[in-house]
């Protein structure tokens, strides 16, 4: 038969769901991949479907298969980064094809087709967006009297959002914010390009040189340097100690992203716990007039530039539109449809706390599509903020690091003769 | 008979060896050869890749020694070799004594002291990333075990691995920790070697044990010693995994290792051209490290 | 006064004993050797007085005091090892200075000790040298020099020549003689090698299988051993066995030897022990050869050894049994002579087959 | 330590037993940590990781584990990777080593310490350019290119070559009066003579070859090839390791195993290596 | 007809030469010993003639065939080491038939060979054993026996008895002899003991300084040394020298001892070269204690050492010269005792002081 490689991260859990093909019955982001691909080999018995696991995010080995030679048919691939590989000619353009198996570019949210889109051709189809949301603790914000008509009040500015956490910490004894700040870099980023985007500060002008010396990024940092000196958030704690602390009642709010919704809402359905019955999340509320924006990713799956046959090209475009029409079960793991129509549905609108956050396909941006390395600049820029906000290191010194070396690392990326 | 008149060139040179014989390399020559390859080949050609601006895909520009006067003025790079300085430091002699220590202790045929040898080693069979996720769990302040041993003394917890001035020292404990068993392996190696007499002398002599292990055990396996250090400082020189997995290399890169930088910019950021310079310099560094280290042990011991 | 004692002394090895009850005396100022062969538990005796080994039953004195729960540091014993046991990574000085300073004893006096042995030792130039600088003899007398300073009263030593080449093992156990005459301190010397027992000894203590065959001086041991292992052990070459028959009548008995010829002995027929067997044991000096039938027996050389001064002749009897004889240094008597034996009555002993034990000798 | 069966038996020194004791005790902690969250849900230690302490325990994670993800498939090419890098060492070492230790040819001395400089170069300094020659030879996704990189240690040669320089000369020269060639001189009569060097050497590479991540990530990149540390690292649901922690930990431990397994059956040659006598 | 040659032959170690143009026949079931002071080049010689060293000058042929271009195996020889050098991972049985199955003997052949070995040197029992599971004594008859399966026609022994202890190599010592006996090969035997060699040798070679001193029977050069250094070497005690002054007149020559005493001898002066300095040379045995003033001078006794079945007196003369004197094993004779000594003319030797060389002997 006709055979693919499908190479994607999101781990194996097999155990459970190897042999499911009952999609809906699935949970979690490995759950629910592992039945479609099931399901869609039942399904399609003349395409042999190949799966290989890869560790997150796998960009080494990816890297290493396409030096080699030897890389997949088709692989999931984070929106930013896209552009390192497009630019090295390393992936299929697919835009023309996806439409012609029915997979409709125009019906991508704007979120992701920013995301797959460079110079205006489409390198990967779109699975989901995701972004830093707000997880809040409803039963802590009730306490601190900062709930209206069961809606949590969120500030609109870094001042209301300190004075607020103030008063928080006042109530409960808690740090208003749970965040993850050990060991981990990319959160730091995130943030910062958010709040810079939503002051419109156009960081990236030019692809090549990020400007990070600026009021606006030092507004920011200064913010969070802020609620980490007065301990309104917690400290030291690393992604797993943090995403464990939300759930026993460490904070308020918890910085993290689109796919903990799941976890946090089955917590809120169990008895005697700091979260039952008391947990929401919403998008990084609006703290800066200029514009309502969230830096957001996405997954996407890519067809890396290879030889295949007329076959097997067929049999990936057909395991595409199979994971774009069952997109809706993709974004049962919180993470945002990549499609307008799975959006709008009465389906998706009926899943908890999708409502609040459907907002995202829209406000939602990535770096612009020129920026490459975008993995390297996240974990640049976390490694200078992390200092400056726990006090380490002045703000103005940080960010001129940040930048130096940021733009150092994009100066040195080799241009590649001939556009893409 | 080729092989008969081979064996006469053999006993002739094994002592006079003067005159070569070129068959004799048909012993090492299958080793040399991947030697060659692997080793010498890729070392000289990350040498020659060094002088370039080169890209994981893309084209390669000479570029002399751009790259490496650029680590020079990267305050990151020059923090990284300082943090692996101060690394090595902090492991190789606690390693050392301590590797001393247990091989003394254990250095004995009772059953007890078997079991206690496979306890120090176990922790070696064990790969980094379950080393890292284990002491990760030790230092975090929120509910780790250092922080609640601390909690029950009324002690506030410390936060290991985002404190700039505990990162380091935490990977060093936690390495101690995973490679104590080669160090006490060698030492109990050596141990076995020294003569039992020496101790028998030294106690009608009537040294205690302090001096005896000072005068007598010491310097007769000072040659292990210096095995030891070596062995050692190569290795933690090559320190990778722990500091990606547990710090990143953060906070304010005080963790960075030069093998995780070389791994960062080669890998993350594609800049192999750079990161073969910053390779180059950590063999330098190794080796002049490791050949300096050799001289003081060789004179010594002739001494 | 005694300056050791050791009192119904035993160990045990896990399941085997290597030593079985065994007492002895060494007065101040004498020279004991233990000699036996390989096995016999000599060091594990030694070690013991050294306190290198612990003592499972008895009691060991040492100047009056008992001293076998002490540490090997608090004996006030010297030893030196086989293997000389220098320390490899201190030059000579050190090695020999070495316990001194252990035990606080003030520089001047250390160094005073030290050039005084160095000097009785010849190694005043080796001094700065390390132990893999000097030759092998050099290294026994620094072994020794690192035991004369500390002025025991007891030296102790474990087979020290047994590491050395035949030239210098002879020039070295002349030193230890003369050592122990300057010195004012008894030794126990270990040897496996007769002859270092006899040039050294005051006393020698004959060990085997555990126990102790003999004690007694060089020359009672020679000349009249308690045992026909003692017999056989001591002397080179060694004594020469025939069982004999008794057939001769009061007052003297005759004997017979294997081959049938018969020797007559000087031996008191009542000494003997009623209906026991026995078996002859007489040295190569007191057979001497003669021409065919003029000795005790005749046979034929096998084989003949010339030392120089001296000449073995090996002469196998009519009924295979090999007797040694010993011929002058210019002997002319050459391999497959036959040969008459004569036998110096004086120099024959009679042993009980059985145990062993002696049980008479001629003169 | 002691000297004789007298020195030795002290109080203090049984003090020093005890404080190894307590931190053997220390040191398996996190050991036993470890197999107890192995022994709990993943939902559970979500929640709270402290849960280890008591009841209830499962084997849930092994079973997921032996039946859920083509561990064995890893474990059979870990094995292949792991035996056949030691036996690649294992005979070059040899090789090498007699010929460094015995044989005389031109630049022998000046060959020997370039090999020795091998032990400074890090991997991270050939790795790239290794990985493109590599692919030029067609060598990744196949047992031969994971193994390869591993025969090119310098180690095994040094340690083999000073073992066999401690064996006695007059055995070889024993040998040759007896008509044997130079190879048999080698092989049947030197070589079985090093065999605890063997072990020892064999054991560090065996150690090596399974807990090495970084080659065979970049190398054996088709699922089929996985080594069982890819192929762990591959089934880890999300990027920090915080889901599926017991599950997590029942691959390190069942990683472990044969490793453990293996030391123990090899232990008494560890210790009497490295430099021990010839006989 | 000649078993070995060795004809000119020279070698040099880097620098420094050890062999120098040394010539040398061994005959057919000859048994020559190599005797000599560590260093001299002993073994680097008979590694030669085995091929384990190359032979840089002259040539060595065995049985007629020039040989010093064939490897080791080829020679035909056979050789015993100092330390065995056994395959220690091999039993006995494989030790011993190594060798054998490499030349591929038939099976059935190699058994005999071995069984007979073993039955001669009385390892039967040993042949399933490991070499670490047998004593040093039965070591080294395992690499005998290594050596004897071979049959080969020349026998080479590198000291291989200096590893052994006292008792053992006695035993050995005459196995070897008797095993010569038995086997039809020639024999060269490397030691630095000369009761080694005087015990087993045709013919010694006694070798200084890369050079050949002398060659003869045990006797001669027990009796007639060519040198100084041969009459020093050979013999316990070693030979006593003393420097002389020839004062009497035709036609006999009357030494001056150090100590100004007088001692007539039948050397006949003009046998003498003129004006040569000249020192004694004669052994204890013919030196013997006697009353004071009678002998030929008189001393005071230094040292006493008994042997059993001889007594060595160390008497010092007045200048301080030692001579040591033969008394007979029952001496009474003891320290500090002033004696008189009588020289046998018959064995004084008269030897050129300043190259050595005999110049005259007594008798
Ligand atoms: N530590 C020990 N453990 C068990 N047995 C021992 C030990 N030390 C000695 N022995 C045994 O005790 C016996 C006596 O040993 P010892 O060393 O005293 O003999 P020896 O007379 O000194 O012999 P040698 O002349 O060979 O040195 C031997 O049979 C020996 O095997
Ligand atoms: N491989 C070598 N290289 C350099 N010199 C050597 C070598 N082998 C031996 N010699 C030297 O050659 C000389 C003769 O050595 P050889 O081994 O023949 O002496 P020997 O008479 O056998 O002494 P011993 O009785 O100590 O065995 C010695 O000075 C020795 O140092
Ligand atoms: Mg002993
Ligand atoms: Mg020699």
């Amino acid at each position: 038969p006709n055979e693919i490689v499908v190479q994607r991260f999101f781990g194996t859990c097999n155990a459970q769901y190897g042999s499911q093909t009952d999609v809906a019955a699935a949970q979690t982001e490995c759950g629910i991949i592992t039945t479609l691909i099931n399901k869609f080999r039942a399904e399609n018995p003349d395409i042999k479907v190949t799966v290989s696991t890869v560790a997150w995010p796998g960009y080494n080995q990816l890297s290493a298969q396409m030096a080699t030679g030897d890389a997949p048919d088709v692989v999931t691939m984070h929106e930013s980064a896209i552009p390192d590989f497009q630019s090295r000619h390393l992936l299929e353009p697919m835009g023309e094809e996806l439409r012609a198996v029915g997979v409709e570019p125009d019906n991508f949210t704007e979120a992701s087709l920013k995301g797959v889109t460079i110079a205006g051709n489409v390198w990967g189809m779109p699975f989901d967006t995701w972004a830093p949301l707000w997880h809040i603790n409803m039963n802590y914000f009730r306490q601190a009297g900062l709930v209206r008509d069961d809606k949590p009040i969120l500030p609109s500015s870094p001042e209301e959002l300190i004075e607020q956490a103030r008063q928080f910490k006042k109530a409960t004894g808690k740090p208003y914010f749970v965040q993850a700040l050990a060991n981990q870099k990319p959160a730091y980023s995130r943030n910062l390009y958010t709040y810079l985007m939503q002051q419109d500060a156009d960081f990236f002008a030019d692809p090549k040189r990020i400007k990070l010396r600026t009021p606006e990024a030092r507004r920011i940092v200064e913010m969070f340097r802020t609620l980490y000196e007065e301990g309104l958030t917690t400290r030291d704690q690393d992604y797993a100690a943090a995403t464990r602390g939300f759930m026993n009642g460490d904070g308020g709010v918890y910085l993290v992203g689109t796919w903990m919704i799941g976890d946090y809402e089955a917590e809120s359905r169990r008895p005697d716990r700091p979260l039952s019955n008391g947990y929401t999340v919403y998008p990084y509320p609006q703290l800066f007039p200029e514009k309502d924006a969230t830096f957001a990713d996405g997954h996407s799956w890519v067809m890396p530039v290879k030889e295949r046959t007329p076959q097997q090209r067929q049999a990936v475009y057909r395991l595409l539109k199979f994971l774009a029409d069952n997109n809706f079960q993709w974004a049962r793991t919180g993470h945002l449809p990549a499609f307008t129509s799975v959006i709008e549905s009465a389906e998706f609108k009926a899943l908890p706390y999708r409502d609040n956050i459907a907002k995202i396909a829209l406000t939602g941006t990535p770096l612009p599509a020129g920026v490459e390395r975008r993995f390297a600049i996240e974990d640049t820029i976390g490694e200078e903020l992390a200092p400056a906000i726990a006090g380490q290191k002045s703000v103005e010194a940080a960010l001129f690091d940040a930048e130096h070396r940021v733009n150092d690392l994009l100066f040195h990326v080799l241009a590649t003769s001939g556009e893409p | 008979m080729s092989v008969a008149a081979a064996h006469v060139t053999d006993s002739r040179e094994t002592r006079s060896g003067a005159r070569g014989d070129w068959s004799s390399l048909l012993y090492v020559a299958p080793f040399l050869l991947i030697y060659i390859v692997l080793v010498v080949y890729p070392l000289f050609s990350g040498m020659w890749l060094s002088l370039h601006k080169a890209d994981f895909f893309g084209e390669r520009v000479f570029v002399g020694l751009e790259n490496f006067t650029r680590l020079l003025a990267d305050k990151v790079f020059l923090g990284t070799l300082w943090n692996t300085f101060y690394f090595i430091v902090l492991t190789v002699p606690a390693l050392a004594i301590i590797g001393l220590g247990l091989a003394l202790a254990l250095n004995r045929t009772t059953r007890a002291a078997a079991v206690l040898r496979g306890v120090f080693f176990s922790s070696s069979v064990l790969s980094v990333t379950i080393v890292t996720l284990l002491w990760r769990v030790v230092f975090i302040p929120d509910g780790g075990f250092i922080a609640t041993v601390l909690e029950m003394f009324g002690k506030p917890p410390v936060a290991f691995l985002s404190d700039e001035d505990l990162a380091l020292p935490a990977i060093a404990i936690t390495t101690i920790w995973w490679c104590i068993g080669l160090p006490m392996m060698l030492f109990l190696a050596a141990l076995q070697q020294v003569p039992k007499e020496l101790y028998e002398a030294a106690a009608l002599d009537n040294a205690g044990r302090w001096k005896t292990l000072w005068s007598v055990t010491l310097p007769s396996i000072r040659r292990t010693f210096a095995l030891v250090i070596i062995i050692e400082i190569v290795l933690q020189f090559q320190l990778f995994g722990q500091a990606q997995l547990m710090t990143l290399g953060g906070p304010n890169n005080a963790s960075r290792p030069i093998v995780l930088f070389i791994y960062e910019v080669g890998f993350n950021r594609w800049d192999i051209g750079y990161a073969a310079a910053a390779a180059q310099i950590l063999f330098g560094l190794i080796l002049m490290a490791a050949l300096a280290q050799y001289f003081v042990a060789r004179r010594k011991g002739e001494a | 006064m005694a300056e050791l004692e050791i009192i119904n002394v035993s160990k045990t090895f896990g399941q085997s004993k290597v030593i079985d009850n065994v007492s002895l005396t060494v007065g101040a100022k004498e020279f004991v050797v233990f000699l036996g062969p390989s096995g016999c538990g000599k060091s594990t005796l030694l070690r013991m007085i050294a306190g290198l080994e612990t003592v499972d039953e008895g009691e060991i004195r040492i100047g009056g005091k008992r001293v076998d729960a002490l540490p090997p540091g608090e004996r006030g014993v010297a030893m030196v090892f086989q293997h000389y046991a220098l320390y490899p990574h201190m030059t000579v000085r050190e090695n020999m200075s070495f316990g001194l300073r252990n035990v606080k004893i003030a520089p001047a006096e250390i160094d005073r000790r030290v050039a005084a042995a160095a000097k009785m030792l010849e190694i005043e130039h080796l001094l700065q040298r390390k132990p893999a600088q000097i030759s092998g003899g050099q290294r026994q007398r620094v072994a020794i020099g690192r035991a004369i300073v500390k002025e025991p009263h007891l030296f102790l030593f474990d087979e020290p020549l047994s590491n050395l080449d035949a030239a210098l093992r002879v020039r070295t156990r002349l030193e230890i003689a003369q050592l122990h005459q300057r010195v004012d301190a008894a030794m126990i010397f270990v040897t496996h090698d007769q002859i270092e027992a006899m040039t050294l000894a005051h006393r020698i203590v004959v060990m085997n299988n555990q126990r102790i065959e003999q004690i007694g001086t060089p020359m009672e041991v020679y000349s009249r051993p308690a045992t026909a292992f003692v017999a056989g052990f001591v002397g080179t070459p060694c004594m020469n066995f025939a069982p004999v028959e008794i057939t001769g009548a009061s007052p003297f008995v005759t004997l017979r030897l294997p081959d049938g010829s018969m020797l007559e002995t000087r031996v008191d027929r009542k000494a003997l022990p009623e209906g026991g067997r026995f078996k002859l044991g007489v040295r190569a000096e007191s057979v001497r050869p003669c021409a065919t039938g003029e000795g005790n027996c005749s046979g034929t050389v096998k084989f003949v050894e010339r030392l120089g001064d001296r000449t073995l002749v090996y002469v196998l009897l009519s009924d295979g049994t090999t007797i040694v004889a010993e011929d002058a240094g210019m002997s002319r008597i050459a391999i497959a002579d036959a040969v008459g034996l004569r036998f110096d009555s004086a120099g024959v002993h009679l042993f009980d087959d059985v145990r062993g034990y002696h049980a008479a000798e001629g003169a | 330590m002691a000297a004789g069966s007298m020195v030795g038996r002290t109080l203090s020194d049984r003090l020093i037993l005890v404080a190894v004791i307590v931190l053997g005790i220390v040191m398996v902690a996190p050991i036993v940590w470890a197999l107890g969250l192995s022994l709990k849900t993943n939902a559970e230690l979500m929640v709270d990781t402290s849960s280890v302490l008591h009841a209830p325990y499962t084997l849930q994670n092994y079973w997921d584990l032996v039946i859920g993800s083509p561990v064995f498939r890893w474990f059979v090419n870990s094995m292949i990777v792991s035996l056949g890098m030691t036996i690649g060492v294992l005979v070059l070492s040899s090789l090498a080593g007699y010929g460094f230790a015995r044989l005389e040819f031109p630049g022998r001395d000046i060959i020997f310490v370039l090999v020795l400089f091998g032990l400074a170069v890090p991997e991270q300094a050939v790795i790239i350019p290794r990985h493109q020659l590599f692919s030029e030879l067609g060598l990744h996704n196949t047992y031969i290119g994971l193994i390869l990189p591993g025969l090119s240690t310098s180690f095994g040669v040094f340690l083999m070559t000073q073992y066999f320089r401690a064996i006695p000369r007059e055995v070889d020269e024993a040998a040759m009066l007896d008509n044997a060639t130079r190879f048999q001189v080698f092989w049947r009569v030197l070589l079985p003579m090093t065999l605890p060097a063997q072990a020892t050497l064999g054991i560090y590479t065996f150690l090596h070859a399974w807990n090495d991540y970084w080659w065979p990530l970049i190398s054996g990149t088709n699922a089929q090839m996985y080594t069982v540390t890819v192929g762990i690292a591959s089934t880890q649901i999300n990027f920090a390791e915080s889901a599926g922690l017991g599950f997590l930990m029942a691959q390190a431990i069942f990683a472990a195993l044969p490793i453990l397994i293996v030391y123990v059956f090899f232990q008494k040659y560890i210790v009497r290596a490295v430099s021990g006598g010839a006989t």
